[in-house]
């Protein structure tokens, strides 16, 4: 079976590439892209950690093909930041310690901001229930709350 | 394995009807990506629904509304009319996997995934929504309870597939409500899941009711015992408790990792009185 | 004279011993010692326990002074995750 | 944020500890940037792939690998026999005693596979769907046994064997066969007389099940092996000195041939304190002599790694009307999975330890079963026992009616008091986390109707061990610190603020990083909570050790003695005939090279006086009596950092184990079938918590210092897993009249409790 050929838009940037059908978006992001801030920490939708949104729908990478990116819009952790200025919601997180080890991070923080794109002034329960799909060992997810809500708080704030 | 995202029903029936049985259809992906991975499932061809219009999109008119079966339940959340008018079928499908799943996870491949437990069907089956189907033969309309004949298995024949779902106007007086039991607060698949919808003269007594359950049989049960306990009472105490009783009876669930016969049996019960409590309270709120 | 102090598994290789006074003055002197006089225990000394000096817990240190009046217990060792 | 302060006991003014700052590494992690296990990409890399057993117990036969090794693309395949067979005995590997003959054998079976999903071939190919293909063409002849999962089954006399050659250690005459690997005892006072004094006894059976680790990143590795027998090895791990111990003695290699790079770690809360695919792909890379590429999938981790124990328990506690506690006994049988080595001996020293007894008397059996073998997983052994005993003392005190704070100050351990296990406590802080437990405005909240308040205590030794660190002063007086603990939670934080502190000089000067094997001597792993202790004991060390020659070139350059130079806020000082002269750390690096070459502070130490961190916890469940369905309301983590040095970390490990506690006490448990098959082997039905099923976690942090720390602290990692189950059982006893003593008190469980009660009670009236 040849490749598919997809043409598509990574955060902001217009991207080619190669994959089988096989291989999910997850799949091409890291092993044909490089682009390894979009963790695998389950392969079945059950973490988070690869979250991205395709069109503004935030989705697990794991569970979408390479080949459906064909003419859609990507963004991935990677383009988060702007040149050297954090993202709001980076920096609460790291003013507020909200990642240990760091793995579910990436996956977070694009949560988090589709969820404040959405709805800017989120309550406590809101960021719960949107972030469920996140899944985080170290933090007990404290820390990380507080970081959306505050991130939330200044963003509405500026 | 080859992928193709057909644009028109015609094309997508003609790939799946000359596949013979080797293709699978992808619409959201939350189930087919997993089965694919694991490799529980390995078509030869994969064919992409998503790109055809008719499978996109909620719409409504005299008979009420039509959501395309390809639609993202993070999408059909969003609509306010349809979340007004059936409050406890939107609860449902807003309760299939987290925010993530929730962006691409559709009602068609909720139902035709064929999971006992799939949250959004006894819901619709509640409801009263009916499928639109596609297939070499055209088009017919079928009740979402005669869609799911096992686990993993549909009553669709080879190339047919969902095209969307079809909700009636709620009647005056009218709620419904979806409730499930699961071990945490979100990420797990239903142990017990309860859709029960109701209407009420305007003395408040019970004229019409549906309740279905899932995850305690092989597919969704319409328990019309349960809906019997209902019509022609004021959704009292009394009634509430033989709605318990009808539902815990029609129960046939099996022993597994997500919880026990006896377990679910009881909590279909409790969850299909609880249900039947807040579709009541919709109704009534809808009274003025 | 140090009061070293056998419990559990080494109380019982040690043919019930459970307390004696050894004249040494580190933990190499006292495994040394122990291993001489129970030579059944000499295997399971070597990096498995931990010396307890007066409260103190000592892992692998062989020149960690007992002192005259010191209370000694051997203790399991501890990783932890 | 909120501004963590903790209750602080000690007297020095600090300037950098005690403060919160940005990590060194965040930035990386926030953007992506950072590089985890299976993030590493190297040219010509091939992907390996493993052959795990269908079945949880078997003989294996044969294993005809000729098809997979000829098919295109396919550019090694292996099987135990490439990896060394070793003798069955504890060596010392590092700091740990490793029976290499159980490893060689977990990582690839041998003569037989001893759980579903034991390792039994590998494959590297050109890419992932060669190398899958190419599992499916190996051959593997099975002789199916009888297998056994727990350890009541597993201790039957007609109970099938795992290891025909098991003899039981530790008991006198020598037994026959069995899969008992060892029983220990722990005994102080006459238990007999103790509980004959007692006015109250309450004695109870309990039972918990394995629970995973749950790092959310998976195992990963990358090996390349070069022709001339040399091995770089890139893996997530807590202790890259260790792996490369296993792995050169499992391959048959000199320890300087292989150099380990820890990448960064995505948890591992012990889990990654043993190999599992490191040895494989640098067998798989030493064959095709090209790098190899392994990543385990989420349902390997759950099939073939991790977890902690299950037990079978028995506790018993005696106490007098007035409130103390005259004897504790206690039976614990653990799960040792498929080799001997369960965490039963840290298990039985931990049981009783927070208390000052008497009579003690603790035996602890190690069992194997047909699982995989189990890991270390935060404190190890502690949580489990501690659930058993913290839940006959909140029984005691009830029967006793008295607070269940109030009983445990009644007996709890402090400075001085013998441990149940032998020694003499140093200073520790229970009493205080107790008090601070009492004053806290949560034990005070009103309930509700089936809401309930549990608090549980609980203790951890935390230790010490080989460590190194390395300051390299730069020429613009900036530092760069190298530490031998990959850093898991923010460490590199911690050790810059020690650094810090200790040289005068601004954080943000001092880059932490983590260093591979050959740059620092040996280091024993991260684990046992000891890293802001023993590396920042290092570290402290090192800074002093730099310090000693900063002030020794300001002394050439003043040409004054040295004794005469003080350093103080990094600053060198001296009066030189009657005037004072400073030069900055800057200023002497400047001229490092003219006054002597270049400057570098390091240590090399065996860390000792690891001081044991005691915590309470207090929690309101409520429960739903319909559904049997359990709801953490409210959660207060009380615990002893010795000194806290970056206060927000340290919440942070404390939030994280009451979170990991909540899912061990709500949902946890792995579900095998009747073939011995784990059927939850993801994190859909493996049920770890998310973020809608908890609250806010509170944290209270006690400060007693540990003496023999330069800053007084106390490891404080592994403790906060320890209090949760007991106290969320005693919330529910409380809530609801039922004790719980099986976990996970998941909600059909919990149902199935109140059905019976109600029974008993509707059977009573009638």
């Amino acid at each position: 079976m040849a490749k598919h050929h997809v043409t598509t838009t990574i955060n902001g940037d217009p991207v080619e590439f190669l994959c089988s059908t096989e291989q999910t978006l997850l799949d091409v992001l890291r092993d044909v892209l490089y682009l390894t801030g979009s963790k695998e920490g389950c392969a079945s939708g059950d973490c988070g950690a690869c979250s991205v949104t395709l069109d503004g729908r935030l989705v697990c990478a794991c569970l979408v093909l390479g080949v459906e990116a064909q003419g859609r819009r990507i963004e991935t952790i990677e383009g988060m930041a702007k040149g050297d200025v954090l993202h709001p919601l980076q920096q609460k997180f790291l003013e507020h310690a909200a990642l240990q080890c760091g793995i579910c991070t990436p996956g977070f923080l694009v949560a988090a901001k589709a969820l404040l794109d959405r709805n800017p002034d989120p309550t406590e329960t809101e960021v719960r229930y949107w972030l469920a799909g996140n899944l985080c060992r170290c933090t007990g997810y404290d820390k990380i709350v507080r970081a959306v809500l505050d991130a939330a708080a200044d963003m509405r704030g500026s | 394995m080859d992928y193709r995202s057909p644009g028109t029903v015609k094309e997508a029936v003609d790939l799946l009807a000359a596949s013979g049985g080797g293709a699978h259809i992808l619409a959201g992906g939350t189930d087919l990506l997993v089965k694919l991975r694991t490799g529980f499932v390995a078509p030869k061809l994969v064919v992409d629904l998503k790109a055809i219009p008719q499978l996109r999109g909620i719409s409504s008119d005299a008979r009420g509304f039509r959501i395309g079966a390809a639609t993202s339940c993070a999408e059909i959340g969003e609509h306010a009319a349809l979340g007004a008018a059936w409050p406890g079928v939107v609860e449902a499908l807003r309760l299939i996997g987290s925010t993530q799943i929730q962006g691409r996870a559709t009602l068609g491949g909720n139902l035709c995934n064929a999971s006992p437990a799939a949250d959004s069907v006894p819901a619709l089956i509640a409801a009263g929504a009916a499928c639109e189907v596609a297939g070499p033969a055209g088009e017919r309309e079928v009740p979402v309870e005669r869609i799911v004949t096992g686990p993993g298995r549909t009553s669709l024949a080879n190339g047919e597939f969902v095209l969307a779902f079809r909700l009636p106007k709620p009647p005056a007086r009218s709620g419904d409500a979806y409730l499930r039991l699961i071990p945490r607060t979100e990420m797990d698949i239903a142990v017990v899941g309860v859709g029960v919808a109701l209407a009420l003269d305007q003395a408040g007594v019970c004229t019409q009711a549906r309740v279905a359950l899932g995850a305690v049989a092989p597919t969704q049960l319409l328990v019309a015992d349960a809906a019997a306990a209902l019509i022609g009472t004021r959704v009292d105490a009394k009634a509430l408790a033989a709605l318990a009783v009808a539902a815990s009876a029609a129960c046939k669930p099996i022993d597994d990792k997500r919880g026990t016969i006896a377990y679910r049996v009881k909590v279909a019960g409790v969850l299909a009185r609880r249900a039947a409590t807040i579709a009541l309270e919709r109704a009534q709120a809808k009274r003025g | 004279m140090a009061r070293v102090i056998l419990s559990g598994t080494l109380k019982q290789l040690a043919g019930g011993a459970s307390e004696l006074e050894l004249d040494v003055r580190d933990v190499r002197q006292l495994l040394r010692a122990l291993g001489e006089r129970f030579p059944e225990l000499a295997p399971h000394l070597e990096g498995g326990y931990a010396i307890a000096i007066d409260g103190e817990i000592f892992q692998d240190a062989w020149f960690a002074p007992i002192g005259p009046d010191s209370e000694v217990h051997l203790v399991p060792a501890i990783r932890g995750g | 944020m909120n501004d963590p302060k903790p209750i602080g006991l000690t007297e020095r003014q600090w300037k950098v500890v005690g403060t919160t700052p940005l990590r060194p590494d965040g930035v990386d992690k926030v953007t992506g940037r950072a590089q985890f296990g299976a993030d590493m990409h190297l040219p010509n890399m091939l992907i390996g792939l493993v052959l795990r057993s269908p079945h949880a117990h078997a003989r294996i036969k044969s294993i005809d690998t000729s098809k997979a090794q000829a098919l295109p693309g396919v550019k090694a395949v292996i099987t135990s026999a490439d990896l060394c067979d070793l003798p069955s005995e504890f060596v010392p590997a590092g700091e740990m005693m490793v029976n290499y003959r159980d490893m060689t054998r977990n990582v690839m079976a041998r003569e037989k596979a001893l759980y579903e999903g034991h390792a039994v071939a590998a494959v590297a190919a050109i890419n992932e769907a060669v190398a899958a293909q190419a599992l499916t063409l190996i051959d593997v002849q099975y002789e199916v046994l009888p297998h056994v999962l727990d350890v009541d089954e597993a201790m039957k006399p007609d109970a099938p064997l795992l290891h025909d050659d098991m003899i039981t250690i530790g008991v006198e005459p020598k037994p026959k066969p069995s899969n008992v690997a060892k029983r220990v005892e722990f005994a102080l006072g006459d238990i007999a007389a103790g509980f004959a004094q007692a006015d109250v006894i309450v004695e109870r059976e309990f039972l918990t099940r394995p629970v995973h680790q749950g790092y959310i990143e998976p195992h990963a590795c990358v090996a390349s092996f070069s022709e001339d027998g040399h091995a770089e090895l890139w893996c997530t791990t807590q202790g890259q000195f260790i792996v490369r111990s296993f792995c050169a003695k499992l391959l048959g290699m000199e320890l300087s041939k292989l150099r380990v790079t820890p990448s960064e770690i995505g948890g591992g809360f012990g889990g990654k304190t043993v190999v599992y695919l490191e040895p494989l792909a640098l067998a798989l890379s030493r064959k095709a002599c090209k790098p190899v590429k392994m990543v385990m999938s989420r349902t390997e981790v759950f099939r073939a790694t991790g977890p902690t124990s299950g037990a079978r328990m028995r506790v018993k506690i005696g106490a007098t009307r007035a409130g103390r506690i005259t004897a504790g006994e206690a039976l614990l049988k653990y799960q040792a999975g498929a080799f001997q080595g369960s965490p039963v001996q840290p298990g039985c020293m931990c049981a009783f330890a927070p208390y000052d007894l008497e009579n003690v008397k603790v035996v602890g059996l190690d069992i194997v079963c047909n699982r995989p073998k189990v890991a270390a997983y935060r404190a190890p052994g502690g949580p489990i026992a501690e659930f058993a005993v913290e839940s006959v003392i909140d029984e005691l005190a009830k029967q006793l009616k008295l607070d269940p704070v109030e009983f445990r100050l009644k007996n709890a351990a402090k400075e001085g008091t013998r441990a149940a296990y032998g020694p003499k406590f140093g200073p520790i802080g229970l009493v205080q986390t107790l008090e601070a437990a009492r004053a806290h405005p949560h034990y005070r909240a009103p309930l509700k109707p089936n809401q309930g308040r549990g608090v549980a205590s609980g203790f951890w030794f935390n230790v010490g061990g080989d460590t190194c660190a390395t300051l390299n002063l730069s020429e613009d007086g900036t530092v760069s610190l190298v530490a031998g603990t990959p850093d898991i939670g923010g460490s590199r934080a911690s050790l810059a603020m020690m650094a810090s502190e200790e040289l005068g000089i601004a954080y943000e000067k001092i880059r932490p990083m983590i260093g591979d094997t050959s740059a620092l001597g040996f280091n024993f792993l991260t684990g046992g909570s000891r890293v802001t202790f023993s590396s920042g004991m290092a570290v402290v060390e090192a800074a002093r050790d730099m310090v000693r020659q900063l002030r020794a070139r300001a002394a050439k350059i003043w040409e004054v003695p040295v004794d005469e130079v003080t350093w103080e806020e990094g600053v060198a000082r001296a009066t030189v005939g009657g005037v004072p002269k400073s030069l900055t750390l800057a200023d002497i690096a400047k001229t490092a090279g003219k006054t002597g070459g270049p400057i570098v502070g390091s240590a090399a130490i065996n860390a000792q006086g690891a001081g044991p961190s005691l915590a309470t916890h207090v929690v309101d469940v409520e429960v739903d009596v319909e559904t049997g369905k359990v709801t953490v309301l409210r959660y207060t983590a009380i615990q002893d950092a010795g000194k806290a040095v970056h206060p927000a970390y340290v919440e942070g490990q404390m939030q994280g184990g009451a979170v990991q506690g909540i899912g061990w006490a709500l949902n946890e448990e792995y579900i095998y079938d009747d073939k011995g098959r784990l059927e939850n082997p993801g994190f859909l039905d493996y049920r770890v918590p998310v973020c809608s099923d908890v609250p806010m976690i509170d944290t209270v942090i006690v400060e007693v210092p540990n003496p023999r720390h330069p800053y007084g602290v106390r490891g404080v990692g592994e403790t906060p897993i320890v209090p949760p189950m007991a106290a969320i059982a005693n919330a529910v006893a409380n809530a609801i009249g039922i004790r719980f003593t099986e976990l996970p008190m998941s909600p059909p469980r919990v149902l199935e409790a109140i059905d019976a009660k109600q029974a008993a009670q509707s059977k009573a009236a009638a």
